[in-house]
């Protein structure tokens, strides 16, 4: 049951995001084949929804993660484009590097101006013939991304301008960030790592409650068209075969809701990193499974552009592969549990400062 | 479960554990089924002694009044002790219906021996021609006095031939609609005209039965509610049921199997179990929530139909990737120990088809989902 | 193919191998999307100057006469070959409709141009109010002198807007079962009175369009059968058309993004790469079982259902296990080459929501074998 | 589509089958404990079922694994608990040896007489504190079992009544066989390891066949159910959720057994035991998919014992297990794809002899 805190937060974000135009701000962007709309992230940034988790002592809100769930659901609810998951968790992993670089690039991000985002560690080891040693991925229309360097432990500013890219379905642009010249160190050392591998925990979390909103919309939009849609002289909400499969879409959708919201109850302890990638592991897969059946109960409408379910689907496949596949998830999940099963009791003091080594390839 | 525990939760967990160390029969650990009650009633007693038989059950009623988290905890700690699974007809289903719709006589009567473990009860709604569809049933009581007489036929009784009382619906009218004129029946198993026979199920244990009933007795103060108005009060019960169907106590003890088969695993097995273990995890988060949503006065309603379909349908997909983990073992009946691991998970397999059966088939409450929380209409007939 | 190959299909094999391997534009190799017309009929028209536009069309209609071998043959080693899809409606539908339907007129004009890759043919079945319902359609056709005149509305008609020729049904009396009174007629896109509107899909392409018909002239000779008798015309083409919907043709292109992708995986992903070639393998047996049956003389009737089902599902089940091998680029919309795999899958999983939706979707196709090959009676209404 | 023989063998058996009780004998093997009906056995044995892959020079009928394809799915059908798919490949393995001890065991399996089977390798490496070493996993009540051992390249003889046993869920036995001191040679080298590997691919092939047969027979039955129970005022049949799930089932039935055709086209070539692995895992897993929702189908009396079902499931259960579970199976099948596909052109050459590595761990 959200506080209010969270409920307020959740509702103002559907407020911003309605008034901007809703869903039809992603299908503009995908038409315009892409970039940032700066005028409304300079609103957002104004609404504080960069620095929600930023400490009260560098200006920000000093929210947990776990407050920011029914706020990202909103956002996954109305399909924003923007990165806004990646700049949440920048800014208290800027904050906590306490170096020169960082506060320069936290005092750029905070009103806005910049765009500055986490790129959780998605390392590619190519094997022979590769003409890429990639760090991680990242939104290419942001001007800093931030991603880590295990090797040397070092936290490394990037921009994503200089990076190769590529489009992706949702009509957005991927940065593969690697290290180079114009690289600039931000902070090191096993405090960085921890920093950096946080700001990943944060990430998952998130995305997985903009994955829960964004499928719980798709579901309600597919019910709302099972009950008008007429076939054979019905409503095709009517036909048992696919009341049945909508039925078990629900029980996906309440249960990765309810897995997401424990999931934040567990950051600050040694559960943390396992919780933050179960939730993203279970709402990367279920809102693919949704959403593709979504397409299917929708008909040849579904398989059209102009209906919106299509913009979920691909909205779905480009959250479902940020910050952690639900397979590499999953493997991140297992590996933490394996270790917990193995760890005497009490299973649940509170986290010992120190990066995570699962997370860390 | 994901959320971090107070400090009283972690005692009550270290608590918990020491007492399931010491205290479980060696002869009933670890078992893949659900054992007879006359060899499981001893440990029901031993719970019952330590104040833990009835964790969701109010204090004013001799429960624990367990919060959600402690119910999940005990749940936990159980599995992974190798606890055997008590009958919990009485805890589950009566207890607390009889704390809603049981007059105080009722309640005097029949709460302190559940609690105690002296009196076994089971459920007799099923009937050969009323499975899912329950207002079909026929068994039927004639008022006769003070007593009503009850003739008919309930089958798939589960523990039905161990059993000292069941709660029944018998029709009293087949007057209207075919819900209404139901009567809601505690009726004491030890009556005169009661014949019962054990039914075997598929995995060789005659773990439920058939009850047949010639002109059986029963006093009309043994009726819950009013004459005919069985089906309200069974659907209240339907609805509480669902709460304690979601709790995943199967499905944490079906994860333990897969945890003492990983060392069987080879590296490409090793996503499999990680999905067992988020898929409990899933639905043990869905349990608290829901739980605690319905501890915080909401109303369960039709909407925890989901969380049936949830707990049984985990339950059989962690077996399914148990009965991968065993290999070419999966097939043994006896517990194989060819390694460290013991491979024992097949009958747990086969008594696992009963959940998406039993408690109102999983497509019953698909149904109900469909119709009563996503609003799509049913076909007109 | 599990089977051994005769020296002759051998040879084939290698002459289609090494056929492909020349002649196959480069901009054409590897789509993942089905190209507009335009680009890919060049290619059309050589596979049709090599004799294998038409595999399953008899020698005397200018086809190969292919046994179900060479068809698979054909279709593994475009697969392989990455060789682009081509527009299908005019060799798999039209075409072997006419031979069985047409008129000798009918056949003589428009059966060579099919070869030839002269004509491109769509099909106008669904309407905004009638997909997977086509007897509810209501595009309509008036006898006037020797004509037909066409009003009305077609949707999802793929290439439409690039295509010469239409087959169609059209309502041309509403007396009676909705599904009589519906005619089967051949309508010249050119004709005046037809607008034509792309409709973008999912994956971005304009594959298919909507076509609007005002007062359209069509003379009576492009009716196929009889007026009013299309439903039964239609109906067979469906059943026919069936056999070629699962033919493992988009199965094994998706199949080939696997084996491209399968260096990417770790040991984990083993199992699921083998999984996909058993399911294309298991398509493959299932389709020529089949069609060596329909060649018999076998009536594939509604059984053939299954087909359908099953190369579509297949087809979808191997994008699934292409997107677990992609890994964090599932979602790259263009191809990217990171390592020697050249990633490229989204596209392809995108187009493939469109099989279990098109053709009859698999909804309908569940429910055509449960009613007429199981035997399961459909609810009186 | 089956020719004469392979329709005469098949009537044949199910004659047999049915004449001496049908399905009801699985369930009295059950109820008594396990144990073989020696006098079955014997007239199984004087119908010549035994030797039908033996060629004809050493007595037999010479057929290929394909013929009997047909044959073993009305075994299936009627769930007969023989080891019957065991014992036939067993013959011919011991043909090819041609050493004295083979020629001796021949005989004695002749008749009948003996009861010999081909136990295929399973060897389970069982890691520290293992008290075994097991070859491969057997019925208990045969006679004489034929185990391989890899590292040693032996063909032994193995007596199943000497090793470990446990009860499995259809009421049969398993023996666990390990070499002893009074494991018997039969054969070594490299040509009694073809003879075993292919004798393995037999029995995969006859497996699958078998639970092509079980499975159509479960659904078949299932589809009855369905047209005769009413609930709500219908039969089940009726509903459309139901419906589509059989139509689901009937599309797993129908393309499992054309792969299991396919697969003994294969026989002989190069792709024999890939195509004997592929029609295993496949007809393993679909097996057991389609007999989990039989018994939901049948809803209450599919999980009550007095009911067919249930026998159908556990003997699928069996069955899936025995010659290589679904994934290893797999495994087989992928490993030999990924060889094909590396290999160039012709894919089809007749088959070399020599052991396939891929199947003898």
């Amino acid at each position: 049951m959200p506080s209010e805190t969270e409920a307020m937060l959740a509702a103002a974000a559907g407020d911003l995001l309605d008034g901007e135009g809703g869903v039809a701000r992603a299908r503009a962007r995908r038409d315009a084949g892409g970039g940032l709309d700066r005028a409304v992230w300079s609103r957002m940034a104004a609404m504080g929804w960069f620095s929600l988790l930023l400490p009260e002592a560098h200006g920000g809100l000093g929210l947990a993660p776990s407050d920011a769930v029914d706020f990202a659901q909103e956002i996954g609810a109305r399909i924003a484009p923007e990165p806004v998951v990646a700049a949440i968790a920048a800014q208290p992993l800027l904050a906590a590097c306490g170096t020169p670089a960082a506060d320069t690039l936290l005092a750029r991000a905070a009103g806005g101006a910049a765009v500055i985002c986490a790129a959780p560690a998605e390392r590619t080891d190519d094997g022979p013939g590769s003409a890429f040693q990639g760090l991680a991925f990242a939104p290419a229309d942001v001007d800093v991304a931030l991603a880590f360097d295990p090797p040397n432990r070092r936290l490394l500013a990037l921009d994503p301008a200089e990076a190769r890219t590529a489009a992706t379905v949702d009509g957005g642009t991927l940065a593969f960030l690697a290290d180079g010249p114009d690289a600039v160190l931000v902070a090191e050392g096993a405090s960085a790592q921890a920093a950096f591998l946080a700001a990943c925990d944060v990430q998952r979390l998130l995305y997985a409650a903009e994955l829960c909103g964004l499928m719980a919309r798709a579901l309600d939009m597919t019910l709302d068209y099972m009950r008008l849609r007429r076939q054979f002289g019905q409503p095709i909400g009517a036909f048992q075969a696919l009341q049945h499969r909508a039925a078990t879409h629900f029980v996906d959708v309440r249960a990765t809701r309810a897995l997401v919201r424990e999931a934040g109850r567990a950051f600050g302890t040694q559960k943390q990193s396992g919780a933050a990638a179960a939730a993203k592991a279970a709402a990367g897969a279920a809102a693919l499974r949704v959403l593709k059946d979504c397409i299917q109960l929708h008909g040849a409408i579904g398989f059209a552009d102009e209906h919106d379910i299509g913009l979920y689907l691909r909205r779905a496949m480009v959250l479902a592969a940020s910050a952690g596949t639900p397979r590499t998830c999953r493997a991140v999940f297992g590996t933490a549990r394996a270790a917990e099963l193995d760890a005497p009791l009490p299973r649940h003091a509170v986290r010992a400062a120190g990066p995570d080594a699962s997370q860390a390839g | 479960m994901l959320r971090p525990e107070t400090d009283a939760e972690a005692a009550f967990r270290a608590d918990v554990r020491a007492f399931l160390a010491a205290a479980i029969p060696d002869h009933l650990r670890d078992l893949t089924f659900r054992a007879p009650p006359q060899d499981c009633m001893p440990w029901y007693r031993a719970l019952s002694r330590r104040g833990w038989i009835a964790p969701h059950w109010p204090k004013a009623f001799g429960g624990m009044a367990a919060s959600p988290v402690e119910q999940v905890i005990l749940l936990e700690e159980m599995a992974h002790a190798g606890a055997p699974d008590i009958p919990t007809q009485g805890i589950n289903h009566i207890g607390p219906l009889l704390m809603h719709f049981g007059s105080p006589a009722q309640q005097a009567r029949h709460l302190p021996p559940i609690l105690a473990g002296d009196v076994i009860w089971c459920q007799g709604y099923s009937e050969p021609g009323a499975g899912s569809d329950l207002s079909a049933l026929r068994t039927a009581a004639r008022r006769d006095g003070d007593e009503l007489v009850v003739n008919g036929h309930k089958i798939w009784t589960t523990w039905g031939h161990h059993a000292h009382w069941m709660f029944a619906l018998v029709r009293t009218s087949s007057a209207g609609n075919p819900r209404a004129g139901i009567t809601f029946l505690l009726i004491d198993l030890s009556s005169p005209g009661i014949t019962r026979r054990p039914i075997r199920n598929i995995a060789n244990d005659d773990e439920f039965c058939e009850v047949f009933f010639d002109e059986v007795r029963v006093p009309l103060e043994n009726v819950v509610g009013a004459v005919d108005d069985g089906w309200r009060v069974a659907t209240a019960l339907l609805d509480r049921e669902r709460i304690q169907l979601g709790a995943p106590a199967q499905a944490l003890r079906a994860l333990e199997r897969v945890r003492r088969l990983a060392p069987l695993a080879d590296a490409g097995l090793a996503d499999r179990i990680a999905e067992a273990e988020l898929a409990v995890e899933t639905l043990t988060a869905a349990f608290l929530d829901a739980a605690e949503r319905f501890a915080a006065g909401e109303d369960p309603g039709a909407e925890s139909s989901y969380l049936k379909i949830l707990a049984t349908e985990t339950t059989q997909a962690v077996l399914d990737i148990a009965q991968d983990l065993a290999g070419p073992l999966m097939a043994a009946r006896d517990p194989v120990r060819l390694g460290a691991p013991l491979v024992d998970m097949s009958e747990m397999f086969l008594q696992a088809r009963r959940l998406s059966i039993y408690g109102g088939s999983n497509e019953i409450q698909r149904s109900i989902l469909a119709e009563r929380v996503l609003g799509l209409k049913r076909e007109a007939r």
